[in-house]
């Protein structure tokens, strides 16, 4: 049954094309440049301050990173890509960059791991709240406090070596945190312990928020718990869990306080992840600009990360169509 | 294919109890329909039955074995949601196939099922869409489909049309309709809207405050109501009510003295409170349609009407009660339009005031009358 | 927004900026006698970079400390920005409370342009009433001395020696003491680069270090409380700066009773008699300068009284020959240094480029953690190669 | 267990006790609780550690070993006034509580404004303008350290509370306003526009109808700005170092100083002091805590 | 009160075009209800004379006033939305007030206003609740109030009945309605239910891709619908149509062959193909209900029937074409049954079969053959 006379549809675009004829046009203009000007209004404060505090620095930086600034000497002569092939010929800055990667995909994989197991089980449970406090809690400690406690758990008469000698009756001397092969493992157990709690929290909220129709039809279409979770409440979670993946990776990146303050007695502290090496060559060294350059990559490394979290977040939302 | 049995099933959430010693047969092949206000239990009956809730008390058997233990996969029962609960990340074919991956069939066994079931419910065309991408129709369509390629001795829908517009509505009961009457399979379809009920079942289960109460054939329940709820529950628009007493064989309320057919009630004592319920359609204007034979008149003024296209609503007040009547034809009628009535009177229900319980003499007689 | 006023408020006062935070109380109590405020501003690394920018910034600040050494030439001095104090000093020679000596290490070119916030010199504190325990009397004249009487204290079940890496810088320390007991030209050769880390002195220096501890002499390198270590009686010898007698005392020590101190001997008996100083400068500003206020703050700082005061409350040795002795050990120290004529070497830390500095330490600071000559010669090649490269540019 | 089972509706005695009311916990269900409560005990070590060691001397501390109990509970007092006075926590804590209460503060009420310019309002380029606010938390916040720290310099306005403010309040912005955009984008839309109808112009409506229907999120993320900017250690250390000026967490670092005497026992009371107020913020709202991560 | 008139209206979203040359009159006091499928343009229509979208072109007049560069809040109107849109945060009381507030007036006099809306809507008793602690229809009732406090002077409803179940709808339909009657404010209003604009609309408009298709009297478009689209919209179980051609002036389908009524439509051309209308009350069943006196008579199979209790709906299927039949009276229909109908020719609509335009000879011929 077609209804549709050519005298009644007239195509859109020709339709268009006849209102911008000067005589119709910018009838609501007016309104849209009224509309305009409150939304900036309002995003002004917001706007001038993060352009000011935050985005003008990045550009500064990255200025920076070009220069010779170094101890006020070479104040800002133009030195191209000299911080950047020093960087790559530094092997500071390869141990470095290999630990960041070390200590990122440890930090990555285990909180939110272990964050999956923990969301998953405590859902449900009796004092389920009690338990996510009791797991969440060292979150909204400073980073700082968490070091300093650690630090004092880590020490060679510490509260560690205390518990195995407790437990083996031999007596035990490890130095956690002042042995090459042991250090960075116990940092990341530091960090697990005080990150999982968010991990947690979040993929919980994510859990929350996956409709528990589909999971009951797939109860009924045969699933086992097993099956329910493989095939319905991981793919639904998988969008959560690319968020959570992102932010875990972009912390781990940027996290310093923890290295920083655990590895105060360790000869390669400064190498332990980019951050603290950056830290270490702008504010202990004072070489501003190369320290700038370092600044610079770990910025590109967030910016592919968040990118390629967004790429993958629209194919993970293209799995719902 | 299975008979259900509820017997004495209980279902206690917290202090607080949503379905009481419900007892029901559904014989094998049924369409039931349990239909009562937001509330009554019905959700959590049909859920009971999936296994999807637990079960306070009482048996359940599908097929003759005692299912309450039994958890929802080993129960061939199949279920429609109100909300479709498609699986979002899976296309249309992988949604219809899950099932019958999960249970363990071959490629080529599954895809015969799935491009069957697709067939009879014209999805072939959307195989490779994810359900974001289709109407709501389509979507309710893959619900069902869903559930057929199972192949379930037991189909179970909750209110699977109510996120439809009016129109689709009415078009996929027909379709569910149709498929039942192909497929044969025991199914219990869970509805607040009576027209839904009264058109889809073979029997309509009637529930309120977590019992039933009444269940029969569409036509038993429509003409011979068990009581005032479900009088004024099914029909639309609903059951007209009049209080009044009995007072020498009579029904006698302000304004109006009808005399009570014979046979059709129990015997009444004079002065008792009772309701009168009569249907719209029983209350005639004079002129239009079919004068009823046995009837009592009446003059009420128009307070409004709805004019339906081939009928029109009169809503009338007489004596302080709001009436409604149904006009056959269409008719334009001014407010405050002065009109006369005849109230059918071989077509009455009467209740108990007090329990609200029909008093009827046989729930056949009206039935019989009206046929 | 009550506590910014505030700030403005004491703006107008003579402020004094330093990054010794355990220093502050002692500070303000000079300050309180001449007209300036104290303001400690921590960690070092942040001063550093927070002196430094407000230099690039024209806003240096008035009065403020700083570290001797190379970074005191070229990061201060050489900005311009630093006044010259040679009338001060001039005055403080002639009324005969500062030898000529002791501008020595605040001098560029000829010009003097710091006051001493302290002038210290590094010794063995030792621990008599443990020395006794072991029955030890007396305090060891040679290195074999020294190192009889650690023998002595391990076999008396008493750790002989302090040492920690605390806070991850304390690498040098020893390195530097045993360097001079060596050889002195070999170690001030490391500064300027004539002296290679490949050197076998060096080499040697490792080899003696690395038996001390292949013999038990030290203590954990990982303990994170030196002072509480060494007060509480976890080791019988201490080195450290003359300053550390104020912390130690603090700490439950008593010197004569538990506390004393000795010039760590030479290894061999023709090296000369020497020791390792620092001298924290004191500085202001050419900008300051022209502040009356500012300058009377300084004079006072270094006179008698002024000095008096800080003796007294911190147990420092600014140099001021008039102030009474903070302590007993620091004239004890003294006077070996002019019995002795003892050379004074400036401390490896403000003797290495400043780009050189934390490599270089924690490279040390790893052969502590793992004393073998095997992790020795791993970093005297790591040294070597990161001293012969900026030599290399630097010449 | 009550033996018999009365409907809260109609007062009626059920005959009989139902099966599923108090479902005993399954057998796996037991285990992964025992697991979850080994865990949770676990995880509270090292509060152990911090609440005993709180209570120790620094002779205790040094020589009775990390796993005797403190002998007496005295000595906290004692510890206290020595964190106390060795890090002038006072004035410390004043200022954090100035810099997480109006930082946090102006940064939520900001970002509340530009999310509700950003999804209720009508303008080109919304992504863009959203994407210049976010921008700023993609990079890590080394990025900022060197040009805020010569910027500040420059600017004179380095360790100055104001300056500490102005970066909090920029920091803190654009979280918010990610959470606060999605939060204003699933409120109908109707409902500002019913307001609009009402007679109410667009200050009005952000103030009246959409802020009070933030009020949860508001909160949370207000407070989750406040505990970040109370544990905010490296900027406080790189913008903020002068004792008046100074946050907690950056007070705390003289324990970290050279040559300190203080033992581990004062740092970690100090440690505890700091960390009462988000501590405390967070166990009594939680919920409010938990409702801001919601992105 | 004023009226409200769109001349040439038109809004462009992006590349697409929502509303394409609208113009409407509606009359001080008139009720209008806009009524057409999804997507068709009525809420945009709707927010435009509201001032919640710009209007691209053409010109909107309230009061006689050029509205089109008013803000919202100068129009003088008041909107009820499909969500009632009701402030979570504010009492209901505080809702009502607040436009009141918002225009400065004093306590008491809002007090006053308020009491009064509370009064005529029977809110009394929810006050000082909050609106997620209302029913829907109580939140539908505030929403109302919240339009009528202000004494506007146009009403503007956009679906504000479809969030409610079928029983909670018809009833507030009858609340509006009389609001309406009561005040007698200019009412415009949306919807997508072909009920609710032929039961409340004094003007009906059916509107089609952003066009107006047919408007009218309830009474006029129902029995004169303009083209095959109206026809089809409006009337539930929707109008049957069977493709023909004519032939000799008569029409032809297979199976079927039926003379006009002399006059009721145009001269049609031998061999032009056409379509037929007849809704389902004219295709009556032998032997139930009133046998049409000019009919034409057919026997067909019942594929499906529905009992709707006062009625029952008929599915057939005759000659390849599905037809709906509807039967006065209950009475069980067995599927397959074979039965004999009458179709009324009296009644029947012609159209076009290319443009769906009617064929009517004018408009009213066929409303005054059925009055
Ligand atoms: N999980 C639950 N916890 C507590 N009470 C519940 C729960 N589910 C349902 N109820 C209660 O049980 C009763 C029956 O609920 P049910 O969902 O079966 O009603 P329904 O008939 O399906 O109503 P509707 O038409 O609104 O879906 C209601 O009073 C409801 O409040
Ligand atoms: N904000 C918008 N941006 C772009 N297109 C829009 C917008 N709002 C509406 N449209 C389009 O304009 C047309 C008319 O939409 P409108 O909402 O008026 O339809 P409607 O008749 O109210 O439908 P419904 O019954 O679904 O509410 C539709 O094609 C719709 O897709
Ligand atoms: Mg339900
Ligand atoms: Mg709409």
């Amino acid at each position: 049954m077609t209804l549709q006379t050519t005298a009644l549809s007239e195509d859109d675009t020709a339709i268009i094309a006849r209102l911008k004829r000067p005589s119709f046009a910018g009838i609501d203009r007016v309104q849209r440049r009224r509309q305009f000007w409150i939304a900036m209004l309002f995003l002004a404060p917001a706007v001038i301050l993060t352009t000011f505090v935050l985005l003008a620095p990045i550009l500064f930086n990255v200025w920076l990173s070009f220069t010779k600034w170094k101890k006020f000497t070479g104040l800002d002569q133009f030195a191209g890509l000299a911080n950047y092939t020093n960087l790559l010929n530094n092997p500071q800055f390869g141990e470095a960059s290999t630990n960041a990667v070390i200590w990122v995909t440890a930090s990555l994989v285990l909180p939110v791991g272990l964050g999956l197991i923990f969301a998953l089980s405590l859902r449900g449970l009796p004092f389920e709240n009690t338990l996510k406090t009791i797991i969440f809690l060292p979150r909204v400690i400073a980073p700082t406090s968490i070091g300093v406690i650690w630090f004092y758990v880590y020490a060679p008469k510490g509260l560690l070596n205390a518990g195995i000698e407790a437990v083996s009756g031999a007596p035990v001397d490890i130095g956690w945190l002042y042995q090459d092969n042991t250090i960075m493992a116990s940092i990341v157990v530091t960090y697990l312990w005080q990150n999982v709690g968010l991990v947690m929290v979040l993929l919980l909220l994510g859990l929350a928020a996956i409709p528990k129709d589909p999971i009951e039809a797939a109860r009924m279409d045969g699933a086992t718990p097993w099956q329910v979770f493989v095939h319905i409440v991981l793919p639904l979670l998988l969008p959560t869990l690319l968020v959570v993946s992102m932010l875990s990776i972009i912390a781990g990146f940027g996290a310093f306080d923890l290295l920083w303050v655990m590895g105060l007695g360790y000869p390669g502290r400064r190498t332990l992840s980019l951050s603290v090496y950056m830290y270490f060559e702008g504010f202990s060294k004072g070489s501003w600009a190369y320290a700038a350059a370092i600044a610079v990559v770990l910025g590109a490394i967030t910016l592919v990360v968040t990118w390629a979290q967004a790429w993958l977040q629209v194919r993970a939302d293209g799995l719902k169509g | 294919m299975a008979t259900v049995t509820l017997s004495d099933i209980y279902k206690v959430y917290g202090g607080h109890v949503g379905v009481r010693g419900l007892s029901l047969d559904v014989p094998d092949g049924a369409f039931v329909v349990l239909v009562g206000p937001s509330g009554c239990g019905k959700s959590t009956t049909l859920r009971m039955i999936a296994g999807l809730e637990t079960i306070s008390h009482g048996e359940l058997r599908i097929g003759g074995v005692l299912a309450n233990d039994l958890p929802s996969r080993d129960r061939r029962t199949a279920m429609v949601f109100q909300s479709y609960a498609l699986y979002p990340h899976m296309t249309v074919r992988k949604n219809l196939a899950f099932s019958l991956r999960m249970a363990g069939m071959t490629k080529a066994q599954i895809d015969a099922r799935v491009d069957e079931a697709a067939r009879i419910l014209e999805l072939e065309p959307y195989m490779d869409r994810k359900p974001a991408n289709l109407s709501g129709g389509q979507r309710q369509r893959v619900a069902m489909g869903r559930a057929i390629v199972r192949e379930p001795e037991v189909f179970l829908f909750d209110e699977p049309l109510s996120n439809l517009d009016a129109k689709l509505r009415s078009q996929m009961r027909l379709e569910i309709k149709r498929l039942q009457h192909r497929l044969k399979v025991t199914t219990i379809y869970v509805t607040h809207d009576q027209i839904e009920a009264m058109t889809l079942a073979d029997i309509v289960v009637v529930m309120k405050d977590g019992r039933i109460a009444q269940q029969g054939t569409p036509f038993e329940i429509f003409t011979s109501p068990a009581n005032q709820f479900v009088a004024g529950f099914i029909g639309s628009p609903p059951m007209n009510f009049i209080a009044g007493q009995i007072q020498n064989g009579q029904f006698v309320a302000p304004g109006l003295t009808m005399s009570l057919p014979q046979g059709r009630f129990v015997a009444l004592h004079d002065g008792s409170a009772v309701t009168l319920g009569v249907r719209p359609e029983d209350i005639v204007p004079e002129g239009h349609g079919v004068r009823p034979v046995n009837g009592v008149e009446f003059h009420a003024e128009i307070d409004l009407t709805e004019m339906l296209g081939n009928e029109t609503l009169l809503f009338l007040r007489y004596q302080d009660t709001a009436l409604t009547a149904r006009m056959q034809q269409p008719r334009a009628v001014e407010d405050k339009e002065e009109m006369s009535f005849r109230l059918n009177v071989d077509r009455v229900h009467l209740f108990d005031a007090q329990t609200g319980a029909t008093l009827a003499s046989s729930p056949a007689t009206l039935s019989h009358a009206l046929a | 927004l009550g506590a910014m006023s505030a700030i403005t408020a004491i703006a107008d006062e003579v402020i004094l900026t330093h990054d010794k935070a355990f220093y502050s109380t002692f500070l303000q109590a000079v300050g309180d006698v001449c007209g300036f405020k104290e303001q400690a501003y921590t960690p070092p690394e942040q001063f550093k970079a927070f002196v430094q920018s407000s230099i690039a910034s024209g806003q240096t600040p008035e009065m403020f400390t700083w570290w001797s050494g190379a970074t005191f030439r070229d990061e201060m001095v050489a900005t311009g920005q630093i006044a010259q104090l040679d009338d001060l000093w001039a005055e403080l020679i002639a009324n005969g409370s500062f030898t000529a000596a002791s501008a020595d290490p605040f001098t560029v070119d000829g010009h003097k342009y710091a006051l001493p916030l302290a002038f210290n010199k590094w010794v063995m504190f030792y621990n008599p009433t443990l020395f006794a325990k072991a029955g030890i009397t007396g305090e060891p004249k040679t290195w074999d001395e020294m190192m009889a009487d650690a023998d002595t204290l391990k076999a008396a079940g008493i750790t002989p020696f302090v040492a920690t890496n605390q806070d991850g810088w304390r690498g040098f320390i020893w390195f530097e003491e045993i360097m001079i007991r060596l050889s002195p030209e070999k170690y001030l050769g490391l500064f300027d680069g004539t002296t290679s880390y490949s050197d076998p002195v060096v080499h040697q220096a490792f080899q003696m270090w690395s038996d001390m501890y292949a013999k038990g002499y030290f203590s954990d390198p990982r303990s994170n409380q030196e002072v509480v270590d060494f007060a509480g009686g976890g080791g019988a010898m201490n080195l450290m700066g003359d300053w550390a007698v104020g912390l130690l005392t603090q700490a439950g020590m008593e010197v004569g009773k538990t506390l004393d101190a000795f010039v760590v001997p030479n290894v061999s008996a023709d090296t000369p008699a020497g020791m390792i100083y620092e001298a924290s400068p004191l500085m202001i500003s050419v900008e300051a300068a022209k502040n009356p206020a500012v300058m009377d703050a300084m004079r006072c700082w270094a006179s008698d009284e002024g000095a008096t005061v800080w003796a007294n409350t911190s147990g420092l040795f600014m140099g001021n020959l008039n102030a009474p002795a903070p302590n007993a050990i620091v004239p004890k120290i003294n006077k070996f240094s002019i019995d002795n004529n003892a050379a004074l070497y400036s401390r490896w830390w403000e003797g290495v480029p400043a780009d050189l500095q934390g490599d270089s330490v924690a490279a040390f600071a790893s052969f502590m953690l793992n004393p073998t000559m095997e992790q020795a010669d791993k970093v005297i090649a790591q040294v070597t190669g990161l001293h012969d490269a900026y030599w290399a540019e630097h010449k | 267990m009550a033996a018999k089972f009365i409907d809260d509706q109609t007062g009626e005695v059920l005959p009989f006790v139902p099966k599923d009311l108090m479902p005993l916990l399954s057998r796996r269900s037991w285990a992964i609780l025992i697991l979850a409560g080994i865990c949770a005990v676990l995880w509270l070590v090292p509060f152990w550690y911090l609440g005993i060691s709180v209570f120790k001397t620094t002779e205790e501390y040094t020589f009775s070993g990390p796993l005797g109990l403190p002998s007496s509970l005295r000595p906290l007092w004692g510890n206290m006034i020595e964190a106390w006075t060795a890090a002038d926590m006072g004035s410390a804590f004043l200022n954090s509580a100035i810099y997480g209460v109006v930082g946090a503060g102006l940064a939520v009420f900001f970002a509340a404004m530009a999310a509700y310019a950003l999804t209720r309002l009508h303008f080109r380029g919304r992504g863009f303008w959203f994407m210049l606010i976010f921008l700023g938390t993609i990079f890590p916040f080394q990025m900022f350290l060197i040009p805020l720290f010569f910027g500040y310099s420059k600017l004179g306005i380095i360790n100055t509370q104001a300056g500490m403010i102005l970066l909090y309040v920029a920091i803190a912005i654009p979280f918010p306003t990610l959470v606060l955009k999605n939060h204003m984008a699933q409120m109908s839309i109707e409902m500002d526009e019913a307001a609009r109808i009402d007679g109410a112009g667009e200050f009005r409506v952000f103030w009246s109808i959409i802020l009070p229907n933030c009020a949860g999120s508001l909160v949370a993320l207000f407070l989750l700005q406040f505990t970040w900017i109370w544990n905010d250690l490296l900027f406080s250390m790189v913008l903020g170092n002068r004792p008046e000026i100074r946050s907690v967490m950056n007070a705390l670092q003289v324990f970290q100083g050279n040559y300190t005497s203080t033992g581990p026992n004062v740092a970690l009371t100090a440690s505890l002091l700091a960390s009462v107020p988000p501590v405390l913020a967070f166990v009594f709202l939680r919920r409010h805590f938990m409702e801001g991560l919601k992105v």
